[in-house]
């Protein structure tokens, strides 16, 4: 008897306090709404001057991740190529209608892969999966310093190992970092809405669905620090705005 | 503090006719429901504590291969069966937890603290019934406090046993939060429990005891467990200080553990050591003392040195607080301290060679009858000597600094709590079994379980020495990462075999337990021919134990007296040479 | 002290304690408090004496008179403790009602205090984290004139202070117990116990204020 | 199984490696009598129906011969191994011509920073290495190590050398290595889920090879 009831509390504590993993609940209503618009807007992250040096990584302890490059790890904090910067998160600040937002229904991938994060920097949304993956053959953790949201620290001691997690609230940046290899940095950049891009090795974005109206910018670069513009698009229409950063 | 004006006994009694099943045996103030209450609550999580091991000597083993059945653990545990490191160090940490707060201090201070300490001294019940009661439902909770933490977000405590801040104190460090706070939480109501239950023992056995009862009547059972509930008593309240500074720093964002804002991680392992070292003894005392009235009755021979023995617990009892820094000596304390602790360590080894010595001399030139509980007491001898023979090397500041957190420590607190503790319980299960519940053990099933249990655990820890010889450090996920560590692989592939094994031996002791229950041979009034004065109630007891209260004519150990044919002398005895003892009236 | 049997049939014992049970109970749970307040204070003189910057002047933080009167009030208590139980020993019925009912009032106006106390801090920013950001005091440190950062006084005071509240608040209500006893007319000069045993917590109790007022409000 | 303790390369080690052979001695005999013991009186006074046991209530000189010897056996032991325990740990037991090396742990690595070319510490031709200490053989070397976050142990088995490290503490140890070549440093501390990757190496050079590596390093920090 009293073991049917020890029991019985148990299996109800394992089912209503469990929960799992963050959030799980949390932006899942918005999953039916359409796109709010057809505007677009497009551009490229322009780096001038010199770019700085690269920190060569010393990666001599993880073979496995050195034979994944050609001419030695280096630590990709400032990338660019042809003047373009990669790397660059920016999103819409303001002039957004009220939402609820589209859900973006494919989760957020984040790889590590030859000791480092693919992408560096990732946006996401509230609620949006982030699926990060291991593509090493070793042991990853992935620590999660948040303000505002909630933080984690997991391991992924196994090749081919996934992991998901999302955020509750719209937070500009969160660190990821993996304590095993302290070079390894990300940065996860979340919004209540779907309109943010990062640049690509060749430094350009792209937001689209956008409904007409006047919007600010923000581009963030992790050490470059921030740009700010603004947009005014008609429905339908593609404009262009540029970034400029220099070292 | 208020009671009811009732007489005790007569209260006793008369509840005993007319309470409903709620009243007999949930929220029972019988001593010895509340025992039994105990004894199915630790034994459960003493089974849950095995099944931790089980997973962390698999990972330990096979640090390549998925774990089998792993597949049902959720993916934040073990993913696709596969350990995850946070997870193997919260079995590292539950493990420890469940065994020591959860299994063993339980099965000792709580069930044989509740079972025996008013049926041995003579008293109907403990001198607070409802504290007593109280004492097992506020650890209920507790309990399920502590099992809760495997459910929520971040997973269960992940800083070890011993929660050394800060590790355990932000959960920046291990990504746990929720399952810590539980954790200290459960702490610290356990404590409460353990402190109510203590205050009870304590008055009890200095209040109640039936007339002729003097002190050095006592059997070394009851002299254990009221030097043990002396060390629960102020040993606890430091914990639960400790745990809720620890608590709050988690909350709150206080900083007593927190080195960025004056806080001292230090300061957790002084208090949590000082709380420890007594709380070591608690674990092994009450052991001690039940052995000695099982090896007095296997080898119907007096205790050799009976005061010698009371005095040995004494002494315990007293430098038990003053050693606590050598589990602290490569901290980084002042290396002075390091010395002055040394020496006071190497001193308690002393009263437990007396005590060792006077087993020995217990069974000398004995009649020894090999039952099961002696089987399982002469175990928890061999087994105590070299748990105790291993603290020495630790005991030597200088050679810990080698072993300290190495395997050489894993196998010595198993020497001590599984080799001595625990073989104790089960030998203390198998000789009071009939007592609690009228019915005996088999004693074929007692066999077979206490030889493979003693063979399997010798496989699984003695080895343990040898690996820690070599440096290998405890708490680790993945020893092959190691390469001074691999060879020693095959080494920990044994261990995990034979802890396995260990673990499937233990079939035996649930089937014997439960079987023995329903269909087990009634059980006479003194099974074992024995002296105390449990065995001059039926089996089981009645409420009230004794319709009148028992007399003491003689010390708990005369065995092979010449005073009388038989080879047992009980204490309630009267021959025609004893006198009625003479004691003080007054109310209770 | 001897207690008439009329409480209890007599029953043949060996000589314990030679007090009745919950006097001595009484006596062994408060060896564990004593353990307890043991480590709150001693990690509070050792946390003291690692970070010794970290400690204000108490006059700049805390409000030293309104809890010297507070003390003041504590001692009181005990007092009328010790009137309600040499009533009860005269059989005095009215003298123990109205004396309990004091050593309430008194307790319950100890913990009172205490609340408001606390509410005056937090109003000024003293937190057991520390300062608050952008307080009145957290101004005052940055101008130098208080310690940088007071986050181990405001856990070690807190916390201190606080379990003892806590015990305070919980002798209340067992007195508060004891008095709705002692109006239904339940103690005698023969049978007091519970008059006694609540006596001796509210005295561990009001001893231990005096440690603390001394070692966090005057040293 | 072995009761051999594996091969050690510093100074103290033998020192520490004897404690361990004589306690070994001493506990193995205690071990034998006691164990042997106990064997021989479970077989030799087994129950035998009709007989009664010897009836004895202890012997005083037995109490005292049993309390003597170990009490004497274990203070000799304590006092063998304080003397040793200060010239390692002492307060002022650093070797004033060791080598002075800074060492920061952290979750999940160690950072060791050497004093270049110039002979200290602070100055701008330090440099700094992950997970790899290199020090010179027979040579005393001193090691102030600080932890960032958690408690870790600096622990290298081949040269009995362990160390916790609490943060905000920190601690200064001292070694000498006699012999060149790769030892591992692990971490002896439970410290987070990445504990048990906390690994490092300690390479001893011979004096001169290590001249040499600290001005090529040196070089390479300086162009940096």
């Amino acid at each position: 008897m009293r073991r049917l009831i020890a029991t019985t509390v148990l299996a109800t504590l394992a089912c209503g306090g469990g929960g799992g993993d963050a959030g799980t609940s949390d932006g899942g209503g918005a999953a039916a709404v359409a796109p709010l618009g057809s505007a677009s807007i497009a551009g490229v992250i322009n780096f001038e001057g010199a770019p700085p040096a690269n920190p060569t990584i010393d990666m001599a302890e993880e073979p496995d991740c050195v034979a994944k490059y050609t001419d030695g790890p280096i630590d990709p904090i400032v990338v660019v190529n042809d003047g373009k910067l990669a790397n660059v998160y920016v999103r819409i600040v303001s002039g957004l209608p009220e939402g609820p937002y589209p859900m973006l229904s494919e989760p957020a991938v984040i790889d590590q892969d030859g000791c480092l994060y693919h992408p560096r920097v990732l946006g996401a949304m509230v609620g949006q999966s982030i699926e990060i993956r291991n593509s090493d053959p070793m042991l990853h953790n992935i620590k999660a310093i948040p303000t505002e949201n909630r933080g984690f620290n997991i391991s992924q001691p196994r090749e081919g190992m996934t992991t998901t997690r999302r955020f509750r609230v719209p937070e500009i940046m969160i660190p990821l970092e993996c304590n095993v290899h302290g070079w390894m940095n990300a940065y996860v950049g979340v919004t209540d809405h779907p309109y943010f891009a990062t640049s690509g090795e060749d430094g350009t974005f792209a937001i689209g669905g956008l409904p007409a109206g006047t919007y600010q910018l923000e581009a963030w670069h992790e050490t470059l620090g921030t740009r700010t513009a603004e947009v005014t698009i008609s429905d339908g229409a593609s404009e262009t705005v540029d970034f400029s950063f220099s070292g | 503090m208020a009671t009811s004006a009732v007489p005790l006994e007569q209260a006793v009694h008369s509840e005993a006719h007319e309470l409903p099943f709620i009243r007999k045996y949930i929220f029972s103030t019988d001593h010895k429901i509340i025992g039994i209450q105990f004894l199915l609550f630790s034994l459960l999580f003493l089974l849950l504590g095995g099944m931790l091991a089980g997973m962390m000597r698999w990972q330990l083993g096979f640090p390549d291969a998925p774990m089998p059945v792993g597949t049902i653990l959720p993916e934040t545990m073990a993913p696709d069966g596969i350990l995850l490191p946070e997870f193997y160090n919260s079995l590292v940490t539950m493990h420890g937890t469940f065994m020591v707060f959860f299994a063993i201090m339980p099965l000792l201070v709580g069930v044989f603290g509740n079972y025996l300490i008013p049926l041995k001294i003579g008293a109907p019940d403990m001198a607070f019934p409802r504290l007593n009661m109280a004492s097992f439902w506020i650890a209920v909770p507790a309990g399920i406090l502590m099992l809760a933490g495997f459910f929520v977000e971040g997973g269960h405590a992940a800083a070890g046993w011993t929660a050394y801040a800060p590790l355990s104190a932000d959960p920046e460090w291990t990504g746990v939060s929720t399952g810590q706070q539980l954790w200290l939480l459960s702490l610290a109501i356990l404590g409460l429990s353990s402190i109510l239950g203590a205050t009870n023992y304590i008055s009890t056995i200095v209040n109640l005891r039936a007339p002729g009862m003097t002190w050095f009547r006592l059997p070394l059972s009851i002299w254990a467990l009221f030097i043990t509930a002396i060390l629960v008593l102020l040993a606890i309240p430091i914990l639960s200080g400790a745990a809720i500074m620890l608590f709050f720093d988690q909350t709150i964002g206080t900083h007593f553990f927190d080195p960025t804002d004056g806080g001292q991680p230090l300061l957790w392992q002084h208090l949590f050591w000082y709380f420890g070292h007594p709380e070591v003894y608690i674990l092994i005392l009450p052991a001690m003392g039940v052995v000695s009235d099982i090896i007095a009755n296997g080898s119907r021979k007096p205790v050799f040195g009976y005061h010698s023995m009371v005095y040995a617990l004494i002494a315990i009892g007293f430098l038990g607080w003053i050693v606590w820094g050598h589990h602290m000596f490569q901290s980084g304390m002042n290396p002075t301290l390091g010395t002055a602790f040394m020496i006071s360590t190497m001193l308690i080894a002393v009263p437990s060679a007396i005590k060792v010595f006077n087993w020995m001399g217990t069974m000398w030139r004995g009649n020894i009858r090999l039952h099961v509980p002696m089987l399982h007491s002469v175990a928890f001898v061999a087994m105590f000597v070299i748990g105790g023979l291993s603290g020495v090397f630790m005991a030597s500041n200088t050679f810990d600094i080698y072993i300290h957190d190495t395997y050489f420590i894993v196998a010595h607190i198993h020497y001590v709590l599984f080799g001595g503790s625990l073989f104790a319980i089960f030998g203390a299960i198998t000789f009071w079994y009939p007592k609690m519940f009228g019915r005996m053990m088999n004693s074929l099933l007692g066999k077979i379980h206490f030889w493979l249990t003693f063979v399997f655990f010798n496989l699984a820890f003695f080895p343990m020495h040898s690996i820690g010889l070599g440096g290998h450090m405890r708490r680790l996920y993945d020893p092959s990462q190691y390469q001074f560590l691999q060879p020693m692989q095959p080494i920990n592939k044994f261990i995990s075999i034979s802890v396995f094994l260990l673990l499937a031996s233990q079939i035996f002791f649930v089937i014997n337990f439960i079987m023995s229950w329903f269909n087990g041979r009634k059980a006479p009034e003194n099974p074992w021919e024995d002296n105390g004065l449990e065995w001059s109630t039926p089996s089981p007891p009645p409420h009230g134990n004794w319709d009148k209260s028992p007399a003491v004519y003689r010390g708990p150990y005369e065995f092979s007296s010449p005073l009388v044919e038989e080879d047992f002398l009980p204490q309630y005895r009267k021959l025609e040479t004893d006198e009625e003892p003479v004691a003080a009236t007054r109310e209770t | 002290m001897a207690h008439p049997a009329v409480m209890r049939p007599p029953v043949q014992r060996e000589i314990g304690a030679d007090v009745y049970n919950e006097k001595l109970g009484m006596w062994v749970f408060l060896g564990s408090e004593v353990m307890f307040f043991t480590a709150l204070i001693g990690s509070y003189i050792i946390l003291r004496v690692g970070a010794p910057e970290a400690w204000a002047d108490p006059n700049e933080i805390l409000a030293v008179p309104i809890t010297a009167v507070n003390t003041f009030l504590l001692i009181c208590s005990s007092v009328t403790m010790v009137k309600a139980f040499a009533s009860v020993q005269e059989d005095n019925q009215e003298a123990l009602k109205w004396w309990l009912v004091a050593t309430v009032i008194i307790g319950a106006a100890f913990v009172g205090v205490q609340m408001y106390e606390y509410s005056q801090l937090v109003h000024e920013g003293f937190v057991p984290s520390g300062y608050v950001p952008g307080s009145e005091l957290a101004e005052r440190a940055a101008h130098g004139e208080l310690p940088a950062s007071v986050g181990i006084y405001g856990s070690s005071f807190y916390t201190m202070t606080g379990f003892h509240g806590f015990h305070v608040s919980a002798g209340v209500i067992c007195l508060s117990f004891v008095t709705w006893k002692a109006f239904r007319g339940k103690y005698s000069a023969a049978d007091h116990r519970g008059v006694e045993v609540i006596g001796l917590y509210w005295h561990f109790v009001d001893l231990v204020w005096i440690i603390l007022f001394t070692i966090v409000y005057l040293i | 199984m072995s009761w051999i303790l594996p091969p050690s390369a510093s100074t103290f080690a033998a020192q520490i490696d004897f404690i361990y052979y004589v306690i070994l001695v001493i506990t193995g005999i205690a071990f034998v009598v006691v164990e042997a013991g106990l064997i021989w009186f479970v077989i030799k006074y087994r129950a035998r129906p009709g007989r009664k046991a010897y009836y004895t209530h202890g012997n005083i000189t037995a109490e005292i011969v049993w309390t003597t010897i170990p009490a004497v056996t274990v203070v000799m032991i304590g006092l063998m191994s304080g003397g040793l325990w200060n010239e390692i740990k002492g307060r002022d037991s650093v070797p004033p011509d060791a080598i002075p090396f800074g060492v920061k742990a952290e979750q999940f690595e160690w950072t060791f920073t050497y004093r270049g070319l110039d002979g200290e510490l602070g100055t701008a031709d330090d440099f700094s290495l992950r997970n790899q200490l290199h020090i010179p053989v027979n040579q005393p070397v001193a090691l102030s190590i600080t932890s960032e976050d958690v408690i870790h142990a600096f622990f290298v088995p081949a040269f009995r050398v362990k160390q916790d490290i609490v943060p905000g503490l920190g601690a200064t140890i001292w070694f000498e290595a006699t012999e060149t070549g790769d030892f591992e440093i692990a971490c002896a501390e439970l410290c987070g889920l990445g504990h048990y990757r906390m690994r490092a190496m300690v390479t001893v050079h011979s004096a001169e090879d290590y001249q040499q590596w600290v001005t090529s390093q040196t070089t390479v920090a300086l162009a940096e």
